[in-house]
């Protein structure tokens, strides 16, 4: 047997490591409208083309051109730029806050606001979403309160939760958002059986759920596309390749051999690939799913492009996986300096009110901080009643479960 | 019992416009069990529709619908293809209306037929029932006879909380006792036969004595039943057979009064024994009646093996296994 | 809200069920040829069309026409003439066994026989196969004894699996024939995994594997398409598109909305879309793959498309889910009668030898039922010892099953 | 621990040119919990690798490998994720050696961290072994101390059935008595800890006694073997603490013998109550030792609840609660 002859196994390895300079010469970055918007009514095979460009608004210098251009008017513009200098702000702080011990984890979305941000605003608020555990930029866009979260985060007696999640494992029913899984993926197919429902129910709701590229592998993703395509469900299903999936590179999730946005082909599903660090890009984008949903054309896959500049939470330490510098480097930059660049550029904003604006913020958090640790931290008194950990297991809290809080309240 | 089950889903499809009825095969076909016959015709292809073949998107899609306030019925083909939705079910349904604190909940019902007696090998047999009762959350409901298996059902689908349904495969056309080489007997005339049309419900979390006595006490459900009456006949033991229906919420009660008047406890079941529910059922009668007891309780129960397809009756616990075992405790 | 704007469930229906006329119309049937068969080393971006076409060899006519023809000689037609007719005279027989009520169930491939003949040809005997049940086509293709199956399927004394599996569910691995399973497409995976192992080790052999359509929308057929294509491991995937799954048309796996080949483009791995009633197409397609896996060009994807022409099974009616005459009118024709008439067009072959082999092939297999039923049948003394039901749960046995196997002799 | 798991992963790979390892982030980075640090870099990108986030991918890979002849090692990431992978786990690994009657078998060892103390909420603090331990054709193992992982995890990874190895992580980096607000302790100095460096074995199936007594068995696993100790010692009573390190196949005969010698016993694990591990050790300590038990086994478990973050040390079963069912026991 020739050596050439035999079989190879092929592991998949990332440009650069711990140590090389930052490796981007496999990307291939278009510059805005080099693929048109098409009618929302378009049928998914005249789409393919969309899964393998990048959909982008804002060009180098910050210009808005090309017909994906949603034309967002100046109040939204300042909307969104809040909403995602607050969501930086507050996990600036909850980092912090973590450090000091008073949480016992966190995950922050670095880089990546303009993906939740973006895409809630371009929807209802009656729509539902299905996040997943990096979009606290979706809740602070749909109104959730900073003080709400923050005593999520500390599992205090302000929590609503009880103190039953983990940090970041947010529900809000009241600003449709669903509650946070901490197992991957499962909210995909859930967000199609809501589509479903609402389909099924003449209803004019969408849903909109959000997983990482790494968590394309699981098999809620294949569930959630096979029956969204099947039934036609309006729903968009968002895949934010941040590259990385806690240590390891998009390659392994299949990154290496085709875009994510492509998956959508084989479904017959419309399926678009967006630069998710340029916010109006994927508040078009995001228009456009909906308005297909809405227009009874069913699912869009959307690859939301762009880079987890921060670590994937606080348990992780990214600088022993890749280089340390690779988010400065990343070539499609930071979706809040974008979207500054751009308004600055259309005499809307300035470097002045930028900087005021982030110091209002932060102390914004500061203060919803302040008022939520008054509810306590986990650590110290949480303020909670443990015996309120035998409710809603079931509606009605049968007999063992009493008796096992009986059990626990004899020996306390 | 087909039949009672059809009615079942047939009167809430009529009563609650968000009842939907969704599984493979299950639509213009009307499942391989014939369990949803006709329904799509009747309510509508968009009450009532067949699916891809994904048991893990079918309950994933259905905690969906429940987010948005529908109440789905689904079905799985058969018990032993629940495993891929596994995950929707623990890590989801099971847990969310604590993880989100009542915000949202997921009132699913799970049909799947469960258990041998079909030749059906290993996977087409299986009774998972111990896997379910473990995991915080979930209810698990098995019925024994039409009557049950209508009431039962309606109270599933009205339960706000997930309920795992486990339908007694055997039983679907007629009563079993075991004896596979006994004439084929079909519902018609059997007492627990005679099924109101309409609307009506058996509570979750009641037993019911299938037949009293002093002697012994029989825990059984679904299948095993009519398994457990007929070894008491075959024994001439004076056994009582307390048929559970509902497996988790348990009816203690019930179990513990039996026990503690005959002072001996047999538990029977098709599943494997090994961490299976029978061994839960020995752990709550030996802590609840300890002092009662005059004899270890016994387990009989299918083997630590998959189910032998050639082997079916040799894996299966009969009405002699049972027998004996009624024999044996009343010996010691 | 005007009824235009609510939303609409769309569910499948097939164009015609029972009562109607079968109807055909959204077929579209390609000469040979229409699409070249590409270089094996081509990457798998180039050939997004072949998952759209119909990979075909043998023309109305019967004629093999076009690059794609793998000019199979006189005697490798001719035995695979033998096998599909082999593989229909088994099925023949063992539907008739079972009505008989010698065997609890069957499944038979009718219709079906020159995808996993054809494949199997284009293999090497050393190629590992991981079968569906409805693959009895492969197992007689490797040499698989007709008297060894019968034994399994009646689960008697002769049986090697002891009795332990349902009919159909060989295992042998003599003929690197995997064990096959009851639940679909778990085999999927473990193909690629096998695969996996054989290019890490440097082997040259290459792994096969078959599920039906209905099949895809399980996990299995996403993990074995994300492992693949991010290991490039050496395997063959087919998807046996018959229409049907029980009783739900092919629409309900999302065939409505593309085709199954199709699913291999956004893995970025290549897909074929072939005419499963063709063997030489079956047989050129299968060994196209395998060079390409020998290539270290990694896994193909391809869709066989037939029509599952008898029930799905003894336990199943399709008279009441699908017009009658369906499978008479299916347009890409019945697998034996095409490579016969393409055998007899070229001189190498006639109707009365086939009818001649036909009565032989019947024989044959009637001798090996009688040799089987010599070692019983199920209803009947199985011959078989029941304390070996404990043997094999684990390689040594553990005490509780000791135990155990003592409770049951003990009673017996 | 997570040094001796470590060794024993490197020794293997060493010795065994069929053994390879692979899980989410298990390769370049060496695994969350390090565990194969190093182990890429030293035994090659083709031994020890990374995969897609796919438990039932990994699993089903897995199996594949072992029918070519390898002897996969993964690891899934947490236990709490363990569910995408339960089909092929259960139907496939679990029964591919009896279906095909020995022409194939599943030599998988399935590594995963479980259980709580680490403020994971219930995502990160599951302990399923119960649901394991029902399949017939899983091994499950669970160890206590450095000296038992490692040698366990050799004997797991050379045994040609599958294992689920069940790693507890809040002892990864030291013992752990269940008292939160105690000094962190490491296992150095601990006497489990001095652990060879090359090849050893500890056989499956072997309990081990951790503490010897007199007045009452304390049946435990992994962490909660620490736990027992310390509630013996904040009894004072003269408890027997029996390590079980397997708990299937489980060593019945150290289990009956201690129980028969004591005439008490307590089971405890953090896993929920109902249908738990425990409840199989009730049911078999009754089964063996009725007559020699002068009061019915108690359970202190993990609650019927999910594993609520805010609630850690309410849920975990801390030596308080295990010293009060030992005071319990011996009043009774
Ligand atoms: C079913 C499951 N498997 C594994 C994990 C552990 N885990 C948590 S986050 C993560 C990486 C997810 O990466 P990606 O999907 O790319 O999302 P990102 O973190 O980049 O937003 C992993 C493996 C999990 N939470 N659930
Ligand atoms: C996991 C699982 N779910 C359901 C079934 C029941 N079942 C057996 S065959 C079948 C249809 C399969 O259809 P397809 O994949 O198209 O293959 P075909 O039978 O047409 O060859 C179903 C639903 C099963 N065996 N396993
Ligand atoms: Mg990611
Ligand atoms: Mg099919």
């Amino acid at each position: 047997m020739k050596n050439s002859d035999r079989l190879r196994l092929h592991i998949p390895v990332p440009l650069s490591r711990p140590g090389d300079a930052p490796d981007f010469s496999d990307l291939d970055i278009p510059p805005p409208d080099r693929i048109a918007r098409p009618e929302v009514t378009a049928p998914a095979s005249d789409l393919t083309s969309l899964a393998y460009g990048l959909v982008r608004v804002l060009d180098d210098e910050g210009r808005a051109t090309g017909s994906w251009d949603p034309k967002l008017d100046p109040e939204m513009l300042d909307r969104a730029l809040r909403l995602m200098m607050l969501t930086r702000a507050f996990d600036e702080r909850m980092m912090r806050v973590q450090r000091q011990g008073k949480l016992s984890f966190y995950v922050p979305c670095t880089g990546e606001e303009a993906v939740a941000v973006g895409g809630t605003l371009a929807l209802d608020p009656a729509d539902m979403l299905f996040p997943s555990y990096r979009q606290q930029g979706a809740l602070l866009t749909r109104g959730g309160r900073p003080v709400d979260m923050i005593c999520q985060l500390l599992s205090n007696a302000g929590d609503r939760l009880k103190g039953r999640q983990m940090p970041t494992m947010y529900s809000s029913r009241a600003l449709n958002f669903f509650s946070i899984s901490g197992n991957l993926g499962t909210q995909y197919s859930q967000a199609v059986g809501w589509a479903m429902a609402s389909a099924l129910k003449g209803d004019t709701r969408v849903a909109m759920s959000w997983i990482g590229e790494g968590t394309t592998a699981e098999p809620d993703f294949h569930y959630a596309m096979t029956f969204a395509s099947v039934y036609g469900a309006p729903v968009i299903l968002n895949v934010v390749n941040n590259q990385w999936a806690i240590s390891s590179y998009q390659g392994f999730a299949g990154g290496g051999q085709s875009t994510f946005a492509a998956r959508a082909i084989g479904y017959g599903v419309a399926g678009l690939r967006v630069d998710g660090n340029d916010l109006p890009a994927v508040y078009a984008a995001t228009q456009w799913a909906r308005e297909r949903a809405r227009a009874n054309r069913g699912p869009t896959l959307i690859e939301l492009f762009t880079y987890r500049a921060s670590a994937h939470s606080t348990s992780d330490d990214p600088s022993r996986y890749r280089p340390a510098d690779e988010a400065q480097r990343w070539p499609l930059g930071d979706p809040v300096a974008r979207l500054k660049q751009h308004m600055i550029l259309r005499g809307l904003w300035s470097e002045e009110r930028h900087v005021q604006l982030g110091a209002e913020l932060a102390e914004e958090v500061r203060e919803a901080d302040r008022q939520a640790e008054a509810h306590g931290t986990l650590p110290e008194h949480p303020g909670l009643v443990a015996g309120t950990m035998f409710e809603d297991v079931f509606k009605e809290m049968p007999w063992h479960l009493r008796r096992q809080r009986h059990e626990l309240e004899s020996q306390s | 019992m087909v039949q009672a089950l059809n009615s079942g889903l047939d009167v809430m499809l009529g009563r609650d416009p968000d009842v939907v009825l969704f599984g493979e095969d299950v639509g213009y076909f009307g499942g391989v069990f014939r369990v949803s016959d006709k329904l799509q015709a009747k309510h509508g292809i968009n009450r009532v529709f067949d699916t891809p073949i994904a048991e893990g998107g079918i309950v994933g899609v259905a905690v969906g619908m429940g987010a948005y306030g529908l109440r789905p019925v689904v079905e799985v083909q058969f018990a032993d293809y629940i495993y891929p939705a596994f995950d929707q079910i623990v890590s989801e349904a099971a847990r969310l209306r604590y993880r989100s604190a009542g915000e949202f909940n997921a009132p699913l019902t799970i049909r799947t037929p469960y258990g041998g007696g079909i030749f059906g090998g290993q996977t087409h047999s299986q009774s998972p029932e111990g896997i379910f009762t473990h995991v915080a959350g979930l209810k698990t409901v098995i019925p024994s006879n039409p009557l049950d298996a209508k009431g039962l059902l309606i109270s599933a689908i009205e339960d706000d909380d997930p309920v795992i349904f486990l339908e007694p495969k055997r039983l679907y056309n007629g009563p079993f006792d075991g004896r596979p080489d006994g004439p084929a007997r079909s519902w018609q005339d059997h007492p627990m036969a005679d099924v109101p049309d309409g609307y009506f419900k058996v509570p979750l979390g009641r037993a019911a004595v299938a037949r009293g006595g002093k002697a012994v006490t029989v825990l059984a459900y679904g299948t095993m039943v009519h398994v457990a009456l007929a070894a008491a006949e075959e024994s001439g033991v004076d056994a009582e057979v307390v048929d559970l229906r509902s497996l988790l919420p348990l009816d203690i009660e019930t179990v513990e009064a039996s026990v503690k008047k005959t002072g001996r406890c047999i538990v029977v079941h098709e599943a494997t024994r090994t961490c299976g529910y029978g061994a839960e059922l020995c752990a709550l009668v030996q802590e609840h009646c300890f002092y009662h007891l005059e004899a270890p309780v016994l387990r009989v129960t299918g083997w630590d093996t998959p189910y032998p397809h050639a082997f079916e009756w040799d894996y299966f616990p009969g009405p002699r296994r049972v027998a004996k075992a009624l024999g044996d405790i009343m010996a010691s």
